[in-house]
């Protein structure tokens, strides 16, 4: 059985904390900009987005999911594989945004 | 005491949880080879009848008329028709012969055995994974009677000609019953590959480090790896072609005037669903080729008396093949309307793939260098993949070349490359599993192996000859899914060519009865193995007992204390060590290889 | 019945084969052989030898005498380029491609397991000299291909140059619409819906620059001119395949595609060349797109900017196909029109069907 | 009966290199299904990206979900998707706290904790069941979406061309993605009640491994995971 002492009540509670700071943090930020500071780069709010949700789904892997507590080769083997979506999305982004000057250009 | 359990427990088991529910790995194994061999024959069956068409394109033949009723009208294949043969082909071929065919039997039957398992991880599920794709192979089979004729809008189902019943007959019921089977393949392969990856990962025996297992069990480690991880793509692809073609909506569909009237979707995209179909459909074809090289390593190792050739090279080359096979899919795609910038990423990618290639192809013929090659059915088969597989892989480097792929894409080159590549040498690996592993299937029974001769030398020359000459009429620039030629002043002056390579597929189509019967017959009549380990080989399927029963090994299973390749080693006694013999004084001294 | 009995006496065939087999291994295993492999083991090696010497025979002769038909004679400036890639890509495949295939088999021949031979195999488990050596010197040989290939790519695949001249295909189930600017050099509006049985590619009158523009049946280009064609799907998948020009584009519907090159070869020219006073260029389809697939054939005529000019100037507009009453025809009656329009070959049936409303599949 | 029972039966010698991360079968296996599901929702994910950049336009996400129903106005922008992520990620915690109530072989509070869990799923089904009507009541379809350029329009204006309707692919990616998302959230609510069920009568007690609570927890929390990213991508980008 795998390490079920390294879990705590504290740890989840801390956790739930955390999830929902970010979360209600990722709300505000959206709100307030997209209500007073409509001129705020895009790009930059969607990237701070993307950060903020990634760390939040670090926490439920690590603690909820109990990666954290797992051997390092049972991590790897079973997260590894995500590696591959990374050029998957860079791709297929380039390629609809493609499609889009495609038709404004040729279309 | 273990030993009488075990042979009570076999006792116990009535008819049907035997040989038809069967949890055991072995029965699954050989259920999954036989339906596979009933496909093949189906599949081959389909290319013998669209090569008559394209062979003798002005004949007539009476008994198509007979055989097929209206699909062969005058004893001609009409278009239709002949489009539902090439795409069920390959359907049948890719999935159901080469992926569920050839994975299912050899992972089924060789984790447990070599790994040391008594069975796998999740019995029940490798059972469930096996009904699944029966229930698959029922639907597709009876697919194949709908009134209005099969899938026909090719194996990849590239929309808008997929998703509109007016643009193609087969686009209707038979679409829709081509997804179904395809879904409930996914599940199978998805339920096949979890146990697979997870059996191989925590069920090996005591000393079986991740180093110390044979080529056999990297290869569908690795397969069964870019099963979990691609398969699903494709389901994903499916789902939104199935909304496209029930519910309207427009994620692949725009602009499309079709059947006299003007569709309503707008704004989706043909193109994505070509990429999402290759991301599953590059690595498939990985999933392919990948136990057959696997099955290769071992067979040319144990039969050349030598240990292979670059054991860590092997393995390395196989996770980057592995790699690369997710990052490289668009070079399906490069005349697809593909931006042409990521078009030279991928080129990029795709040529990279050569490297292990080659690497695997000098390992292979280094390990045969000063052997003592011992010419089974199994080696033959062996031999004959390294050759196609390097006839096939050449060429692949012509069509990864965006360039190059201007004039060659879709065009017959293609059609002998991934044929020659992926299915001759898939088929050849399939092959050699077959005949070097009977006598595990079947209870210590031998093939005929004078038999498996001639079945080799007629396959190998027929294949040869039906794959090479494409490369000619594909040079010419002749498009592939061509039902006739005659109407192109460019592309009908191949008659001869066509007619040879005809020939040579009905005689290589008629060779493969050689198998078949002796397959067959050889599960009665075969010759008893004189000793557990007829192939003198070093792996630990050889030391189980001829009985099958649930958990392979009576009492302990075997502790493991050298890797699989110990073949003519100086100083021992026979050419071979079977992993089980203890490391000596001498040998614990010297480096290990592993 | 006949069948029946075919399939009886093949039946019967294998087994009697089978048993022929079975004999066969056994007579190798009573002469007191370990194993019935020494025996055999010298005619598989010779046979495997026999092989090799016919396979690699058999290649070379072959393409010798079908070297004539490998890549039909390029007609256009980047085909030469893919070409000479094929080439170069040909002779260094081809050097590995018979290097491994002869070591393969002269490796099996050589070193088989003979009858009483006492040798030993070689135990060489690895050597990471070599490992390193065949890694290597197949990644420089493709990094070269790629340096090439990916410069030949950007060229083929660049904008196409200053003074091109433009046309336009639609793909549809089963043929081809061609549409030429016009005077204005521009192209007018299309939308989808506009489609029916006159307006084949739902051309927008209302746009001005739509009104002039050509509808051709068959294609015509100027030689030494640079040509950019718009590809455009109506149905499904199509692609616009010039194997004669090394051009081939998918044709997408909702998605526009492109393509341009320069042709430099005229038909006449080629006609002499190849000694065929019935040739033409042809334009096919490579993109599976339904039962007529193999049917999609239209010419494509190369000739000089003059000739050009003159057939252009004989073609019909879309508006006149469109609305006839309102865009009479400028020159030709609209009998001769047909006459030009429509090519004397079995596609014929399908242009009919595109000027009348019987567009329906059945 | 698992292979590793039949081992037990047979005769045991799952010392030295067994199990070597540690993690048996079951759950290992759990990992994996996950994980092709990811990619499952990733594609699906992708195929949103995707086609967003190859429109035009998209709709302000402020502008879209800016009600809460049973509450009158449009003025409470993101204020219902943030109740509904709170329940999910609530019914994360009360699952986790299950898993650690099995470790620690409390049969009471795993049975307390799966209750709540339930109850949690259950809300924010009903809670996508709400979001779904109203958004449909608003008028998007698969076939329209009403959320254009010039703000709410319907389907008649547009149809007359006095106003400009929003990418269609906008609605049928949120109801396709959504919906597969709640085809997840509904089966892990079947899934966990059959698991209350066994656990109420006892059958982890018995056996004396509660291990199906932890791999049914992953599959859970893999639903929350996706929530993050759908959440990401409708709500906020």
């Amino acid at each position: 059985m795998s390490a079920e002492g390294g879990i705590t009540k504290q740890i989840i509670m801390k956790t739930l904390v955390i999830l929902s700071v970010v979360t209600i943090l990722e709300i505000g930020v959206a709100l307030i900009i997209g209500a007073y500071f409509p001129t705020f780069p895009k790009w930059l709010l969607n990237l701070f987005f993307v950060v903020l949700s990634l760390l939040k789904a670090f926490y439920i892997t690590a603690e909820f999911m109990h990666m954290k507590y797992e051997t390092k080769g049972f991590v790897f083997w079973t997260l590894i594989g995500l590696v591959l979506l990374v050029w998957f999305i860079i791709a297929m982004l380039y390629e609809g945004n493609s499609w889009l000057v495609n038709n404004s250009t040729w279309g | 005491m273990a030993d009488t359990h075990a042979h009570g427990h076999h006792h116990e088991e009535s008819f049907i949880s035997k040989y038809i529910f069967s949890q055991d790995h072995k029965m699954i194994a050989k259920q999954f080879l036989i339906t596979g061999i009933i496909w093949g024959v189906i599949g081959g069956l389909m290319s013998v009848l669209f090569r008559l068409q394209l062979g003798w394109p002005l004949e007539k033949f009476p008994i198509l008329e007979t055989l097929l009723g209206h699909w062969a009208e005058g004893g001609q294949i009409v278009p239709e028709f002949y489009y539902a043969l090439v795409t069920m082909h390959g359907t049948i071929l890719v999935f159901f012969v080469l992926t569920a065919g050839l994975s299912g039997t050899f992972a089924n039957l060789l984790i447990p055995y070599q790994i040391g398992a008594r069975d796998m991880a999740s019995p029940l599920l490798n059972m469930l994974s096996f009904w699944f794709f029966f229930l698959a192979s029922a639907i597709m089979f009876y697919s194949l009677f709908l009134p209005h004729g099969p899938a026909a809008g090719g194996w990849t189902i590239y929309p808008p000609l997929s998703a509109l019943p007016q643009a193609i007959p087969g686009s209707g019921d038979g679409m829709t019953f081509w997804l179904i089977a395809m879904a409930l393949f996914i599940v199978s392969s998805l339920m096949g590959g979890l146990n697979y990856v997870v059996t191989i990962l925590n069920m090996r025996t005591k000393g079986m480090s991740m180093t110390r297992m044979p080529l056999t069990i990297w290869a569908i480690f690795f397969t069964a790896i870019i099963g979990v991880l691609s398969f699903p793509a494709l389901l994903a692809a499916a789902l939104l072609l199935i909304f496209d073609r029930s519910f309207g909506t427009s994620f692949y569909l725009a602009d499309i005037f079709i059947g006299g009237e003007a569709l309503p979707q707008v704004g989706g995209s043909p193109i994505l669903f070509q990429h999402l179909f290759w991301f599953l459909g590059h690595p498939e074809v990985y999933i392919v080729i990948l136990p057959a090289m696997g099955i290769v390593s071992e067979v040319l190792s144990t039969n050349a008396r030598k240990p292979i050739f670059g054991y860590m090279a092997m393995i390395y080359s196989i996770l980057g093949i592995t790699f690369l096979s997710f990052i490289v899919w668009a070079h399906h795609m490069f005349m697809s309307g593909l931006n042409p910038f990521i078009g030279s990423i991928f080129m990029v990618l795709t040529i990279i793939i050569a490297v292990p290639s080659a690497v695997k192809v000098f390992n292979w013929i280094a390990t045969i260098w000063k052997g003592n090659i011992r010419f089974t059915p199994a080696m033959l088969f062996a031999i004959g993949f390294v050759s196609t597989f390097i006839a096939g892989g050449v060429t692949g480097i012509f069509l990864g070349n965006s360039t190059i792929d201007i004039q060659l894409h879709d065009t017959y080159f293609v059609v002998a490359h991934f044929h020659i590549v992926m299915a001759l040498s898939a088929i050849f690996g399939m092959f050699a599993g077959v005949y070097h592993w009977y006598p595990k299937l079947f209870h210590g029974r031998m093939m005929n192996s004078h038999m498996g001769y001639l079945h080799f030398f007629a396959t190998l020359l027929t294949a040869y000859g039906v794959f090479w000459p494409m490369h000619y009429i594909g040079m010419a620039g002749v498009p592939r899914r061509y039902y006739s030629f005659e109407n192109f002043t460019t592309f009908n002056q191949f008659d001869g060519l066509n007619a040879f390579i005809s020939a040579c597929a009905i005689i290589g189509f008629a060779a493969q009865f050689i198998f078949i019967a002796n397959f067959f017959l050889s599960i009665f009549w075969g010759r008893k193995s004189k000793t557990l380990n007829p192939w003198n080989s070093n792996t630990l399927e050889w030391t189980t007992p001829l009985e099958h029963f649930h958990g392979n090994w009576p009492g302990e299973i075997p502790e493991v204390h050298r890797w699989a390749y110990d073949y003519s080693k100086p100083g021992a006694e026979n050419d071979y060590i079977p992993q089980t013999t203890p490391l000596t004084e001498e040998e614990l001294k010297e480096p290990a290889h592993h | 019945m006949a069948y029946l009995i075919g399939g009886i006496v093949f039946v019967l065939v294998l087994v009697l084969l089978y048993q022929i087999g079975t004999v066969f291994d056994l007579i190798a295993i009573n002469k007191g052989q370990d194993d019935l492999y020494e025996k055999s083991n010298k005619y598989n090696a010779l046979f495997m030898l026999g092989f090799m010497v016919t396979f690699l025979v058999g290649i070379v002769w072959s393409s010798v005498a079908y070297s004539d038909t490998f890549l039909p004679e390029s007609s256009s400036e980047h085909g030469r380029l893919i070409d000479e890639m094929f080439n170069i890509t040909l002779f260094w495949t081809g050097i590995i491609f018979f290097i491994t295939q002869i070591l393969l088999f002269i490796f099996a021949f050589k070193y088989r397991m003979q009858k009483g031979s006492k040798r030993k195999a070689l135990f060489f488990p690895e050597n990471d000299t070599l490992e390193i050596a065949w890694t290597v010197v197949p990644a420089i040989v493709l990094l070269g291909l790629l340096v090439i290939g990916v410069k030949s790519w950007n060229k083929v695949m660049s904008p196409p140059p200053a003074g091109s001249i433009e046309m336009e295909a639609t793909a549809y189930q089963f043929g081809w619409i061609f549409r030429y600017p016009g005077a204005d050099g521009k192209f007018g509006k299309r939308d989808y819906k506009l489609i029916d049985g006159t307006n084949s590619i739902g051309l927008d009158l209302t746009d001005e620059a739509a009104k002039d523009d050509i509808y051709t049946s068959d294609v015509f280009l100027p030689v030494d001119v640079p040509t950019l064609v718009k590809i455009r799907a109506r149905d499904v998948l199509h692609n616009f395949y010039l194997p004669h020009f090394r051009v081939k584009m998918d044709a997408v519907p909702g998605i526009p595609t492109r393509f341009w090159f320069k042709p430099d070869v005229t038909t006449v020219e080629m006609r002499e060349n190849m000694k065929d006073a019935e040739f033409e260029y042809e334009l096919a389809c490579a993109e599976m797109c339904g039962a007529g697939h193999y049917n999609m054939r239209r010419t494509v005529t190369i000739g000089t900017m003059e000739e050009f000019e003159k057939w252009l100037s004989e073609q019909v507009t879309f508006a006149s196909l469109i609305d006839p009453d309102k865009y009479a025809m400028a020159e030709s009656t609209e009998s001769e029109m047909m006459e030009t329009e429509m090519p004397s070959d079995s596609i014929m049936v399908e242009n009919q069907e595109l000027t009348t409303d019987s567009l329906q599949i059945n | 009966m698992s292979a590793e029972a039949i081992t037990q039966k047979v005769g045991n010698i799952w010392g030295g290199g067994t199990r070597p991360f540690n993690v048996r079968y079951g759950k290992m296996m759990m990992w994996f299904f996950l994980i092709s599901d990811a990619f499952t929702f990733a594609t699906l994910l992708i195929v949103y990206g995707t086609l967003r950049f190859s429109a035009d336009w998209w709709p302000e996400p402020l502008n879209v979900f800016n009600t809460i129903p049973g509450v009158h106005g449009n003025s409470y922008p993101l204020v219902f998707v943030t109740i509904m992520t709170f329940i999910l990620i609530v019914s994360s915690v009360t699952m986790v706290l299950a898993v650690y109530d099995g470790h620690h072989g409390n049969k009471k509070g795993v049975i307390k904790w799966m209750v709540y869990t339930i109850i949690g799923g259950a809300a924010f089904l009903g809670c996508q069941a709400l979001e779904w009507t109203h958004l449909i009541h608003e008028g998007l379809s698969l076939y329209f979406n009403p959320f254009g350029p010039d703000g709410l329009v319907t389907k008649e204006a547009v149809m007359a061309g006095t106003a400009v309707a929003g990418p269609t692919h906008f609605g049928q990616l949120f109801f396709f993605i959504t919906g597969f998302h709640g085809t997840h959230v509904l089966s892990g609510v079947v899934i966990n009640i059959i698991i209350l069920v066994n656990t109420v009568n006892g059958v982890y007690e018995k056996s004396g491994d509660y291990e199906m609570i932890e791999k049914v927890g992953l599959y859970w929390h893999f639903v929350d995971l996706v929530w993050v990213f759908v959440f990401l991508l409708f709500y906020l980008i």
